[in-house]
């Protein structure tokens, strides 16, 4: 269950509860000895954390018992209603939309789900939406605009699905679309990235006037393993394609890609899913509030500003 | 009024105490399991043994989901002609006098103001049981006051969809009640008010393939048949058994047709969120919605 | 092939060929008589014409050989381009749609077809469309809305499919959708039933600002098989139902459902198609002149109006 | 300018004559008939045994389409960065400046004005020989440049895509150029002005993902792979064979996703018309589009 850097901290922690579990037994007092251990925990967990390898943070992104998308809406969203459907090809629970409320506030939910045990993660499809699922997404977008009501969205995808449907039913198609769509909404749009934003199945609901991260989570245009398989011919060195790919919050808040991470309790999101929840909560909650006010115009504007000056390039005088 | 003493009539000549079978007893349509009368009705026509949702008077729709006295009557003051002078095997003028005389009601709608958990609704609910719950230019005409007069008084509207289709004893201008509909539609969207559908057994033809089917948000009944197309005419067409649970709530909710199937003991509460949420917008400037928009 | 009521007709013009035959070859002057037999021909054709029953007009509508929509298009429409597919299901051969010129002016063309034999009847479904025919008119309808383009929607189809996949993908759903989408065109739009105008499948292209017919077509709610089939209990009482329905052109002028009824070859569109369609083309493109210069607003208020007060009722005064 | 420099560049280097194998003869790499080289050129790289649509180069594209002497180039300023410092057998720095040394420009795209019939239009065309026509930065910053231009002077845009998708030696940045060009393409849409795309073999990932499937009409060439997940990475995920012909544009037209397969002969012409068609508008008074229309 652990991950392999995760091995040190997890002996330290045991050692600490056989030692408390020690104490209570024989009513021995080990308090002192029991409190330079935590303190030596919280060093090494601190320690560990600040030098993760880029390729730790995607093993961090996808742990098991990291917050998914729907455990961070409940933490943040009032009176949540699920709505089903595309009114076209069908209803994909690997992307959950309804309706909420923040702050008193409506708003339009979008939340790709991965499951939190092996039976929801079939349901859900691992978190990769069909095309299904991005015209839900869609439809929803046009429900915001019509009643003014915010959109956040919050990304946790490997990816959109590569299969024979979703192909057949125009996947490609879909992400253009709902990348469209979203560029379009006349109402104030935040993304979270909650765990991995995998490629333009989770671009297709990241073009928001806000993008977040949380501190763990990765962004990236391609998997360190399908980028090894391609550029290395291997997809073993995922580790050097992950470092090659630059996809951790701190290298996307340095490339302009994100406007703010969120920080992740000390030892990551799956060690205090409760904190995690809650800061990713405020930190909705403070985007939303600093995107009030704003005129229909002017947040269509200031997203599109956003997004046309990504990318870095030479431009010759003429 | 005219249109209060419309709905006034409908309760002593047939409420829910004539909308089912005679009796104490009454059987379920679904388990046939044999149900104490006054427990259905009070159970809101579902039947305690298997759930099954059987149709409803409107009476008693309107009292499920209004607040209590919160209801007044818009409709009734609009009757039907018989245009076409249509006769089958018996004048549809003298049918509809029939069952305008059953039903206490010039045609197959009810609607009117209401509250709902306090949430201010236009509310407009269908009868199956006046010639099917079939659309002709009055169906068409109530709808269509509704979503005027909801869209001045800044309401939103409650549809309850039940019904066979167009009145084909209205000809072609029964057909145009769809395009009549949907377009007195645009009064709600232009003023960002929400327009909730329901859908309950059975909704079929040209009443799914219009208002019934435009709802920011459609909910469904549990097990009720929606269509445009029914079930016999498509075996006929086809001529091949129809898959199981074909055009029913469920089916449909898998096809991403509704935004859910809901039992009818939620409904009220569900109605009243969703209607809330659609209206704690303001995200951004309003400013009137451009034409096709 | 003949429809039955046709029979005197055709039995006169062969004899006015057999005479013309007979006068060729035997060398005789037979002018005068067979002058006196095209009298009598036009007579007969115009007694029958003008005294045909309503379930005598669906024969015509429906008559093999009859000019379909593509027929009528090639007849007024330039640089007729058509366009395939909806982005989402598929391309329905039984909706065509394309781009083409009108008078110079670029217009959106959409066109319900039926064969024009069996192989082509089959390939165009009998001319009743899939959710997909209607979802492809919609994009049609927004590239009008987007490029200013009228739309020209000519109407023949017993109506939309009834099949499985129909409904699974929402049948009522796109009819319903169409004509909201219709009805919110910024650009003017003419439809003409040029056959059969079956119903909603019908309707859900007819929202125009003119709604014109051809003389023999027809309009109805439901076939008068269908009807006939319900109120009777037998589909061969189909003629008395189309009586009660009240289905023919003049009908349909009378209740305010069409705007003009286009005046047919004598002995039926499919006896002179050639005629049938070059009136066709007058009457549309007269339609598209009188709707030209109003502005978005004044087309959108004027086709609600329209379609508002659709229907007859009686309003009790208060 | 230095863009026309870039530009100018490209013949010398790489022209029609070095796109295909050396020598006089050259195999269809479908039917592998055996064709005169410089017929093949002729016939606008499209075997004359089979019909085949083999991949052709920008120039020659450029050349097919665009009036005699009507292009005037815009792209070639815009240079590209290694803003990762990617390394991976090989630095992206090195390997990006022996493409362009060998390909005459600096990324994987040409843009500029033109006239096809007639039409004026800005014209794009990628490059797949350039890094499989990955889209990096600077092809998202030339389309955004060339889709404002167009919109600037009233031009239609026409894309000739071929592209392995996203360049992911650019990480996210590369990504973004999904969301970038898809904005930019607002400046057409907002002024009315038509886009036209046309898919060539192969147009994959981010790019048929983002503008490439944005078209107001789209075309595709026949038998061109057109696809968001490439058929190896579906086939690794679903373990199953794939259906003949899928992801091919003809698979493509019949499951609704583009207008039409035009073949290279008929393709100017088409483009010529559509383009032609969209701009003779004016039904209704125009007036600009509101955000979000
Ligand atoms: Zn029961
Ligand atoms: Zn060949």
């Amino acid at each position: 269950m652990a991950l392999p850097f995760e091995k040190p901290i997890e002996d330290l922690e045991a050692k600490i509860r056989e030692m408390q579990a020690y104490a209570d037994e024989q009513q021995v007092d080990l308090a002192e000895e029991i409190s330079l251990l935590e303190q030596r925990l919280e060093r090494l967990k601190r320690e560990t954390f600040a030098h993760l390898t880029r390729w730790q943070r995607v093993l961090v992104a996808r742990a098991s018992g990291r917050p998914t998308a729907l455990d961070h809406v409940a933490a943040f969203v009032d009176d949540f209603v699920e709505l089903h459907g595309d009114r076209a090809l069908g209803d994909d629970p690997a992307l959950v939309a309804g309706l909420g409320r923040v702050d008193g506030a409506g708003v339009v939910v979008l939340a790709q789900q991965k499951g939190r045990d092996t039976k929801e993660n079939i349901h859900r499809n691992f978190g990769m939406a069909h095309p299904s699922g991005y015209r839900k997404a869609m439809r929803m977008m046009e429900m915001a605009d019509k009643f003014g009501l915010a959109v956040v969205a919050l990304i946790d995808t490997p990816g959109a699905y590569p299969g024979i449907a979703a192909e057949e039913q125009g996947q490609a198609w879909v992400i253009a679309e709902s990348i469209r769509r979203m560029s379009r909404l006349r109402v104030p749009a935040v993304a979270v990235v909650v765990g991995e934003g995998g490629s333009g199945g989770a671009l297709a609901i990241g073009v928001a006037n806000r993008v977040l991260i949380l501190e763990n989570a990765v962004y990236s245009v391609i998997s360190p393993e399908s980028c090894a398989a391609i550029r290395w011919r291997d997809a073993a060195e995922a580790p050097r394609a992950a470092e090659a790919l630059k996809l951790t919050s701190a290298d996307l808040l340095e490339q302009g890609v994100v406007d703010e991470v969120v920080a992740e309790p000390l030892g990551g999101a799956h060690k205090d899913p409760a904190a995690a929840v809650a800061a990713t909560a405020a930190a909705v909650r403070a985007a939303l509030a600093s995107l009030r006010g704003l005129g229909e115009q002017e947040i269509v504007r200031a997203r599109a500003e956003r997004f046309r000056h990504m990318g870095r390039v030479l431009v010759d005088s003429a | 009024m005219a249109l209060e003493r419309w709905f006034r009539r409908q309760r002593p000549t047939r409420g829910d105490d004539d909308a089912t079978p005679a009796g104490l007893w009454v059987k379920c349509s679904a388990c046939h399991a044999q149900l104490y009368r006054k427990d259905l009705v009070a159970h809101l026509y579902v039947c305690k043994e298997c759930g099954h949702h059987e149709r409803m008077p409107v009476a008693a729709r309107i009292a499920m989901l209004a607040d209590e006295g919160s209801f007044e009557p818009w409709s009734g003051a609009v009757r039907p002609v018989d245009a076409l002078g249509f006769v089958d095997v018996e004048p549809y003028a003298e049918r509809l006098a029939a069952v305008q005389h059953k039903a206490g009601r010039p045609d197959a709608i009810v609607t009117g103001a209401a509250r709902i958990e306090g949430e201010r609704v236009a509310l407009a609910v269908m009868d199956f049981q006046f010639l099917g719950g079939s659309m002709g230019s009055v169906v068409g005409e109530e709808i269509a006051r509704a979503a005027e007069r909801a869209g001045e008084e800044e309401r939103a509207l409650v549809m309850v969809a039940a019904s066979g289709g167009a009145r084909m004893q209205e000809g072609a201008l029964s057909l145009m009640q769809m395009a009549k509909t949907t377009v007195a539609l645009e009064h709600l969207a232009s003023r960002r008010l929400p327009y909730v559908s329901v859908l309950t057994d059975p909704t079929t033809g040209g009443v799914t393939a219009s208002f019934a089917t435009l709802g920011d948000v459609i909910f469904a009944e549990p097990d009720a048949l929606i269509c445009f197309a029914g079930p016999r005419v498509i075996q006929q067409t086809i001529k091949q058994d129809l898959p199981a649970g074909f055009q029913r709530a469920e089916f449909l909710l898998r096809k991403g047709m509704i935004d859910d199937v809901v039992p009818r003991g939620e409904l009220k509460r569900r109605l009243a969120t969703v209607i809330g949420l659609l209206r704690a917008g303001g995200a951004a400037a309003p400013g009137a919605l451009p034409a096709g928009a």
